[in-house]
């Protein structure tokens, strides 16, 4: 019988999918704050995946070429340039010649309006350059970007503090996974590993989804009308091998393994940065009391999760479906009042 | 590193988890600077600025490890009081020859040895890239040198590095560097403090270094700094060089250099080497200290392997088969020869110049200009389709119906379709097992020159031409399988390794070699690979079931030692310097050298060994003398001998400056190696008039996601995708004095050529305060040519050809070019714009560059022509980045 | 296949009768799922090898079936690279599957415009004769003094750094046999 | 006639309608066509990104209120952005000045990826309230002996639900397979509710609507049996479709509302309600134009009724949800909903008015179906734009986070 968390709070997914026996949940650790940004996780899991390219655009956001996850990008590596201070480290630029911080700023705006052919629905829809500009500046940035040249914009006298954020995003299986509850034919499902997987042999192309995640990772496959995202490698777990990513990351930025250790380990891993003067190291969807349950790919960050375009806090829509049908079951009796009455009442 | 090399980035950033501190100094940030604890933006081409502030604040703290110093390198050796320094020329070391561009290494000598040199004018050293032989393969320095253990008199190497350094300070290193001093200090403070006893600092280079006029002096200061902090020979110290390509350290021990045969033996020189006795005496020095003593055997074992029966003593092994060198005949001249007509075919196996060389326009003009040219290659790269598919089409210089060069493209197999070994950036050989036939006529490099030589063969068997018998009788019977009649790379391997003639085992060490003819090695430092008749490369023990070392991987050359001059992780007696840095020490109970590494000396000598007055070679080597290579087992803070450009590193300016070298008269290196060809046009630099035509400074790298020219990448959807587009990375400062707009189209002009690539502004770069003024820089990838998935301009066009005196690798880490918004002209054109800037910059064909920049000699301005010419190098990578 | 079978087969069936009545997982997948494994299981074998980019010399796993290479992934005995790789060592199995790969001799003659096909083995032979021809033209006994040169500057060869030792090695012996010099590598550039 | 031809060119000649008012508003103020907004109105259908919204909102609102059209009412629930980019808007942007964004995102572009659905969907949400109204309206002259009604609800149902069935099958990205929507049967996916709540209605409404034939057959012969027998069916089947049409009508509700489309996600109170007034009043429309005005009185009531449960719904979605009510009042969606509005009142007023004109019964019969689409396409692409515009994930939910922090 269903857990009374089935649908929001704590739970371990795997069993309460119908998995008797089932091996402890597998899942994804990224420590950003080990990240160099080299692609392997991408490459990794294209080679692997036979999944096709995703566009042959420069979209001027810093080094990323992707843009975005979509059915044909698993991985996706952000790059974030910010003219802010960076932990303990010396200032890059100290006693340079530099101008007003406005470089980054200005260039994440127009990046923001890029776009390239992913092969994919929705793929990767353009941006606010606003929101982009202040992305790469924080709050004291002032005034539209663009509207001066770079270099001339408002912001510090001189940028001597810099850092460039790099993270590996990927689908986060989560507990409470909005997308495999909406799906109607049972194509999206709950392996013995708790992790989300499509089922290619069975979707239908329906879409429901993608409107579902609150991540926006799932997406269409133009060509081929199914829904694609991040497996963790089912097939590969089955064998008992890491998933092809995590196999491929070169500095451990990636960690594969059962969840309950990777979040001791990732708890560790914040305290030695917070001593170490890394005050704004923190995770994100680590947590089983969080909106969808806590995460199966959850993420040490050095900066606010919008900024690498995560929801700041997601809440898995199925939490209020009993809600939601109560409300359907009153509306469908009123309708059924209504008619009644409309019949009943009245002469003429 | 992370950019270039990422997974070998896993060792620092491990050793960032244990609490190491990582600077890196890069002219643009990278992904390793985002990494690293602390970045420092420099101006291209200062590094030996900078190393030379390192230097300095060492000696003048005294913060060098003393009791290394003083019993493992020559700090102590009285150097001739004919030597005068840069301090005393304005930049030029004494012995300096304008006639010739070189060195007379007289007056560089140890006190009581100015007559020993074998090395008078040098520029024929340079011209066959031969001036390192004598550090590999030792200067005759005899043992007995005077010393100064006080390190107190004034010409003692020690006290010669310090005044020689003395105007490298913080604030000079400000001004040529643009290095902030409170920075600069902050380097020099981590290194320091983190080098000693206790504990060991690495130094991590690539060909940032490398491709410079002055690359072997960078990396000459690096290793003075290494030196004088004891992290020489011992785990966690080092000077690393990461190395651009699978097998490039294997492509210099069993060179295709035009200066080398196997095991760094020099290809000899018509006029040096007239008979095999003079040629071996000039490798192994009679009398010397160390292990060339014994260089007759090696030579006469690879001789042997290379003629088999046929090479007898008595014909000298068949020495006087050998061609003969008469100067310079590098790829760069080459090429220039190829404009001129002089060379009538070309193989190009597995190298695309067209992108990947310095002057891309010269190497396609030059292919344009060829009988024949054979590519073999995986894919049609640009080098292959110059005739049809490259820049000079559109320029016209190059049209198809009158370019008469023949082209053979024949593909190649892949890595996974062929056996055999690489030699990866650390000396270890690494066996690789096939997995699958190649397709189609794909063939590897083995099956292609084998069965080449075998048609060659065929058709001179009846040849009676006395040129023809070095073919005839080379020993060329190698077992074939399969239905391709793919020879045996195993068979190869073995001949590489050595083997008894009369019993065909193979050998254990390189100590067995004879010089009788009773061995044959193919490479001497490789001996060992095959020892017990066993490819030790093949061996893969899992890292987990052995220690960190992991000696049972692979096997490293030589005689699989892992660590290099180990001896040196040991104090004189022999003791491990501290506990937590033991790695090779002296067992007196057993009597032996032992540790986790092959220990690099001779097994049983004691620490406590002197040798006798009349030892030479390895005999003399005493059992303190750790560098058992070096003429006087010694670490040389001073190269009395060996670098042509002077015994101690000196900041010059790069070939294309936009400055006048703040510390000396001297502008540039005297001695690096140009060329005046009227399509090798230099840029001015200060003190010569325009050089504000290209004010600004450019630096070329490799992107993680691409690899050197493109053809392994750019042909790969997965890769190609990740970075798509040519680009050039500006400041916002450079972006706002330009008008250049993110996203937006650039054109940059240099005296060769004109490219085109989208602009990315980012606060990754910034303008530096040099010399009170400011310095903008751009960066651009390389790795883009005119074919593949994604194409662009190719950066290296932009490139003169000024090469290093030492090894002639070119300067193509830094150039001066103009910078401007927009897309390039198309046509005839850009040859216009082109002609317009060298107008502008006074660049006539017939320019001459002007290499004598000070007047401490009288004034006169010798051009730079050379003398006539001779041998060897370890030459060094090709590309990717500091 | 029976009604029976059918219907037990029926994801519906399995929610009403099985342990997963919300349809999340068990009873939701799919018969290919089930019998879903890694293709690395299933290869004819796994060859040991190394990753042709750049010099770190990381260990790879070459799975390949039907003479197909299947799967190029990290090697995790490797102390070197600990199963890891980079980017370009990760598209390694792009590289050698690529449909761009030139697996045909083109051969472009004088003052042509367009390649035409060549049989590997003339190829071979035309090559042949061609240094044969160039050696003749610009051979070099002895220099003016009469000492031997033994060599040709006629015929040059640059080679790429991923080129085996024992390839650089036949290079470099039947170069100096014919008298070749001019004979350079990426590790000068 | 294919299904989807009128709503098609329904659909169409609203879109036209508004895209003349548009340009008209935009003249007016000044507003240069290819503003966002003009292009707002063009993206109506055209799935093609809405970048300019942002800049968009404030110049609609003062258009809108320049063009004599009803304004958006005041946010008072808004939080603070939402309130200050409103008034900010309403005092007319010229491009430059736009405020700062004061929220970040990955280059600005959306967290979520905006729904795929394309217009066919927007197009069932409105036949299958069809269908569901229809036959409630057929059940009911069934019942009380209006045989117009019944007759007119039958047909229509039929012809709804059919035309759902290809709405359905058509947004599907692998049509071939849609009967894997019968391979489970899961109370967490709306959708597969939905599935299977059709394929009880759907067989029953057909076979209603197929008993209407009856009196056509021949009384003997093969057929005779059928003649007889198809009645008694029609009815049993009418009665069943009518028992699951309500149903029908509302889970459409839920199948938006349970998404993270943050301005779907939110109304999910309202949205069944809205749905079933639409589908009552669609179906009442029907009825108008079916029935002679002497069986229309049941229809008129349903479209008090159903004009009722749709306007107060829609008027809570447009005011409750604070900055996610935006997505309702801006661009196409808020022109699409005023419409509605609009042509839901005339409806019901032409309804009552017209009690003895045929004619007029008739037209708002039409207006009341004319307001029901608008109502589901205005809907559908508020949520859509939510959707598309970082502003609408990233602020409520980093002000909870905030707040819980």
């Amino acid at each position: 019988m269903p857990d009374a968390n089935s649908l929001y709070g704590p739970l371990d997914p795997a069993p309460d999918a119908g998995w008797e026996a089932a091996p402890p949940r597998m899942g994804f650790f990224t420590d950003t704050s080990v990240c160099i940004g080299c692609k392997a996780c991408e490459v990794a899991c294209k080679e692997w995946n036979g999944v096709p390219d995703s566009g042959f655009d420069l979209l001027g956001m810093s080094y990323d070429n992707t843009g975005a996850l979509t059915a044909n990008s698993w991985r996706h590596v952000a790059f974030i340039e910010q003219p802010r201070p960076a932990g303990h480290r010396t200032p890059p630029f100290a006693g340079d010649p530099t101008g007003p911080a406005a470089g980054s700023p200005a260039s994440a705006a127009v990046g923001a309006g890029t776009a390239t052919d992913t092969g994919t629905n929705p793929g990767l829809p353009p941006g606010r350059p606003e929101s982009a500009a202040r992305m790469s500046t924080g709050p004291e940035f002032l005034g539209m970007p663009g509207a001066q040249p770079p270099g001339r914009g408002a912001g510090a006298e001189s940028r001597s503090d810099f850092r460039w954020l790099m993270m590996s995003d990927v689908c986060k299986h989560c507990t409470h996974a909005a997308c495999l509850d909406v799906c109607p034919t049972g194509s999206l499902f709950r392996t013995e590993f708790g992790t989300v997987v499509v089922q290619e042999d069975i979707c239908n192309g329906c879409g429901y989804c993608i409107s579902a995640c609150p991540y926006g990772v799932i997406d269409q496959r133009k060509d081929d009308g199914r829904a694609w995202k991040c497996t963790l490698c089912y097939d590969r777990l089955g064998a008992g091998m890491t998933p092809a990513c995590a196999q491929a990351c070169p500095t451990e930025s990636i960690q594969y393994g059962p969840l309950d250790e990777l979040r001791d380990r990732a708890a560790q891993r914040v305290a030695t940065l917070h001593e170490r003067g890394v005050p704004e190291a923190r995770l994100y969807g680590h947590d089983p009391t969080d909106g969808v349950g806590g995460d199966g790919a959850f993420f040490l960050l050095l900066d606010e999760p919008e900024v690498y375009g995560l929801p700041p806090d997601p809440v898995v829509t199925t939490r209020d479906l009993p809600q939601m049908w109560k409300r359907a079951g009153l509306a469908a009796l009123a309708m059924a009042a209504a008619t009644v009455a409309a019949f009943v009442g009245g002469s003429s | 590193m992370a950019e270039a090399h990422p997974v070998g980035f896993q060792w620092v950033m491990e050793a960032k988890k244990r609490g190491a501190k990582v600077f890196h100094v890069d002219p643009r940030f990278t992904r390793t600077s985002a990494l690293a604890d602390t970045y420092l933006p420099i101006r291209a081409g200062t590094d030996i600025a900078l190393l030379g502030g390192v230097v300095r604040y060492i000696l003048d703290n005294e913060l060098d490890f003393r009791e290394y110093v003083l019993a493992y390198t020559n700090a102590a050796t009285i150097v001739s009081e004919k030597f005068a320094d840069t301090e005393d020329l304005d930049g030029l070391f004494s012995g300096y020859n304008p006639e010739t561009g070189s060195y007379d290494h007289a007056s560089w000598q140890y006190e009581g040895q100015e007559g020993n040199t074998t090395v008078r004018g040098t520029g024929k050293e340079r011209d066959s890239a031969s001036g390192l032989e004598h550090e590999s393969h030792g200067e005759p320095v005899p043992a007995q040198t005077r010393r100064d253990e006080t390190l107190r008199h004034p010409r003692c190497v020690y006290q010669i590095l310090k005044r020689h350094f003395a105007r490298y300070t913080p604030e000079m290193v400000a001004r040529v560097c643009g290095i902030p001093e409170e920075k600069f200090l902050e380097l020099a403070r981590a290194w320091t403090e983190n080098s000693g006893r206790e504990r060991t600092g690495a130094l991590v280079y690539s060909v940032g270094w490398t491709q410079h006029s002055v690359g072997v002096q960078y990396i000459r200061t690096g290793s003075i700094i290494q030196t004088l902090l004891g992290n020489m020979g011992r785990p966690g110290g080092g000077i690393l060089a990461l190395r651009g390509h699978a097998s490039i350290q294997g492509s210099t021990d069993i060179p295709t250099l035009f200066n080398l045969l196997p095991g760094y033996l020099p290809m000899p020189h018509h006029a040096d080497h007239p008979t095999f006795d003079k040629w071996v005496d000039s490798i192994r020095h009679p009398g010397q200290k160390g292990f060339w003593g014994n260089s007759r055997a090696f030579a006469a074992s690879l001789l042997k392997a290379y003629w088999g029966d046929a090479a007898t003593p008595e014909n000298d092994f068949g020495y006087g088969w050998l061609p003969r060198m008469t100067g310079d005949h590098g790829t760069y001249q080459q090429v220039l020869n190829m404009i001129d007509g002089k060379v009538k075919g070309y193989f190009l196996l597995g190298q695309n110049p067209a992108v990947g060389s310095a002057h891309g326009r010269a190497q396609r003009l030059g292919m344009a200009n060829l009988d024949w040219l054979v590519v073999r290659d995986l894919f049609l790269i640009e080098s292959a389709t110059f005739w049809k598919n490259s820049p000079e089409i559109a320029t016209g210089e190059i049209v198809p119906e009158e370019c008469r060069t023949e082209v053979f493209f024949l593909p190649a197999a892949s890595h996974v379709e062929k056996e055999g070994t690489f030699t990866q950036t650390q000396r270890m050989l690494q066996w690789r097992e096939k997995a699958v036939n190649p397709p189609g006529d794909a063939r590897s490099e083995l099956w292609f020159f084998y069965h080449l030589g075998r048609v060659l063969r065929e058709k001179l068997a009846a040849s009676t031409k006395p040129r023809d018998r070095a073919l005839l009788d080379l020993a060329w019977d190698y077992p074939t399988h399969g239905a391709h009649a793919e020879p045996s790379a195993e068979a190869v391997l073995r001949e590489i390794n050595g083997f008894d003639v009369a019993t065909g085992r193979p050998l254990n060490a390189f100590a067995e070699a004879k010089d009788d003819g009773s061995t044959a090695i193919g490479c001497w430092i490789y001996t060992g690979v095959y020892a017990d008749g066993v490819n030790q490369a093949a061996r893969r023990k899992s890292r987990h079931e052995q220690d960190w070392v992991a000696a049972e991987w692979g096997w490293a050359w030589p005689a699989n030692r892992r660590t290099l001059y180990n001896r040196a992780s040991a104090d004189p007696e022999g003791r491990p310097w501290s506990e937590r840095k033991k790695y090779v020490w002296w067992d007196p109970d057993a009597g032996e050298w032992t540790g986790y590494d092959v220990p690099d000396f001779e097994k049983t000598k004691p620490p406590s060994y002197r040798p006798p007055e009349d030892a030479s070679g390895p005999a003399a080597l005493a059992g303190d003398d750790p560098f058992v290579m070096q003429g006087d087992g010694k670490a040389w803070l001073y190269a009395p001998s060996g670098v042509l450009d002077g015994p101690m590193p000196t900041h010059y300016e790069p070939a294309e400056s936009p400055m006048r070298n703040p510390l000396y008269g001297q502008q540039a290196n005297p001695t690096r190696k140009i060329y005046e060809h009227p399509i090798n046009r230099i840029n001015p630099s200060p003190p010569e008039p325009h050089s504000e035509v290209f004010p600004y400074v450019f630096t070329v790298s490799r992107l993680t996601e691409h690899h050197t020219a493109g053809g392994m990448s750019r042909t790969v959807p997965r890769l190609a995708e990740l970075q798509p587009e040519m680009f050039v990375e500006v400041s916002p400062e450079l972006a706002a004095e330009v008008g250049l707009a993110h996203l937006g189209w650039a054109h940059l002009i240099s005296g060769r050529a004109v490219i085109e690539a989208r602009v990315l502004v980012t606060d990754r770069l910034t303008p530096l305060r040099v010399d009170g003024r400011i310095i903008h820089q751009v960066w651009l990838p390389y790795h883009f040519g005119s074919e593949g998935l994604v194409t662009g301009d190719s950066a290296n066009d932009l490139f003169g050809i000024t090469l290093d005196p030492n090894v002639l690798i070119q300067e193509s880490k830094v150039g001066t070019c103009d910078i401007r918004s927009g897309r390039r002209p198309t046509g005839p054109a850009l040859l216009d714009l082109v002609g317009d800037y060298q107008r502008r910059a006074g660049m006539p064909p017939d320019r001459k560059v002007p290499i004598v920049t000070t007047d401490v000699l009288g004034g006169e301005n010798a051009a730079g022509s050379t003398d006539e010419q001779t041998p060897e190098a370890a030459a060094r990578d090709g590309e990717d980045h500091a | 296949m029976g009604l029976k079978t059918f219907i037990q087969g029926w994801p519906v069936y399995r929610q009403l009768t099985g342990t997963d009545p919300l349809g999340r997982g068990a009873a939701a997948q799919s018969a290919r799922s089930a019998e879903l494994t890694a293709r690395t299981e299933t290869a004819d074998g796994v060859a040991r090898s190394v990753c042709p980019y750049c010099a770190v010399g990381c260990g790879q796993r070459v799975f390949h079936k039907d003479g197909r290479v299947t799967q190029i992934e990290g090697d995790p005995d490797s102390p070197i690279s600990r199963g890891r790789l980079c980017p370009k060592g990760s598209a390694s199995k792009s590289l050698v599957t690529s449909p761009l790969r030139q697996t045909k001799v083109r051969y472009r003659r004088p003052y042509a415009t367009e390649w035409e096909d060549l049989d590997l083995d003339v190829a071979l032979d035309m090559i042949a004769d061609r240094i044969l021809a160039a050696r003749d033209e610009t051979w070099e006994d002895v220099d003016d003094e009469g000492r031997p040169l033994n060599r040709t500057l006629g015929i040059s060869s640059l080679g790429g750094a991923t080129l085996d030792n024992e390839e650089n090695y036949l290079i470099k012996k039947l170069f100096t046999a014919m008298g070749a010099l001019q004979i350079e590598n990426q590790a000068r550039i | 006639m294919s299904p989807d031809r009128p709503v098609g060119a329904l659909f169409r000649r609203f879109r036209e309608r508004l895209a003349a008012e548009r340009t008209a508003v935009a003249n007016r103020t000044g507003g240069e066509p290819g503003s966002p907004t003009a292009r707002g109105v063009g993206r109506a259908d055209s799935g093609s990104r809405a970048t300019g919204t942002g800049a968009g909102v404030g110049r609609t609102d003062a258009g809108a209120r320049d063009a004599g059209l009803t304004p958006h009412p005041p946010r008072d629930a808004a939080p603070t952005v939402g309130r200050r980019r409103g008034g900010k808007g309403g005092r007319g942007g010229e491009q430059l000045t736009v405020p700062p964004a004061e929220f970040t995102s990955y280059y600005g572009r959306p967290v979520l990826k905006p729904p795929v659905w394309k217009w066919d969907i927007a197009a069932y949400l409105f036949t299958g309230g069809l269908a569901a109204g229809s036959s409630l309206l057929a059940a009911g002259g069934q019942l009380t002996g209006r045989p117009a009604l019944r007759r007119a609800g039958r047909a229509t149902s039929l012809a709804a639900v059919s035309a759902s069935a290809y709405f359905l099958i058509n947004d599907l990205g692998r049509p071939s397979r849609f009967h894997h929507m019968l391979r489970v049967a899961k109370l967490t996916s709306p959708m597969s509710v939905g599935t299977w709540i059709l394929s009880a209605f759907g067989p029953a409404a057909g076979i209603a609507a197929v008993a209407e034939v009856a009196p056509r057959l021949p009384p003997h012969g093969v057929l005779g049996p059928v003649r007889r027998l198809l009645p008694p069916t029609g009815h049993a089947a009418g009665l069943v479709a009518a028992v699951t049409a309500p149903a029908l009508a509302t889970y459409t509700g839920v199948l938006l509302a349970d998404t993270a489309v943050p301005s779907w996600h939110e109304a999910y109170p309202e949205l069944p309600v809205i749905f079933a007034g639409s589908a009552l009043a669609s179906g009442a429309g029907v009825g108008l134009l079916a029935a002679p005005p002497g069986q229309a009185g049941p229809a008129r009531r349903l479209a008090v009724a159903g004009a009722a449960l749709e306007l107060w719904g829609a008027h809570r979605v447009e005011n409750r949800l604070g900055l996610l009510s935006e997505p309702y009042a801006a661009g196409t969606p808020g022109r699409l909903l005023r419409a509605g509005r609009a042509l839901t009142a005339a409806g019901v007023a032409g309804a009552w008015l017209g009690r003895r004109s045929r004619l007029l019964s008739a037209a708002s019969g039409g207006a009341l179906l004319a307001a029901s689409v608008c109502t589901r396409f205005g809907i559908f692409h508020g949520g859509v734009a939510s959707a598309r515009d970082p502003k609408y994930t990233v602020v409520p939910q980093r002000e909870r986070a905030d707040r819980g922090a």
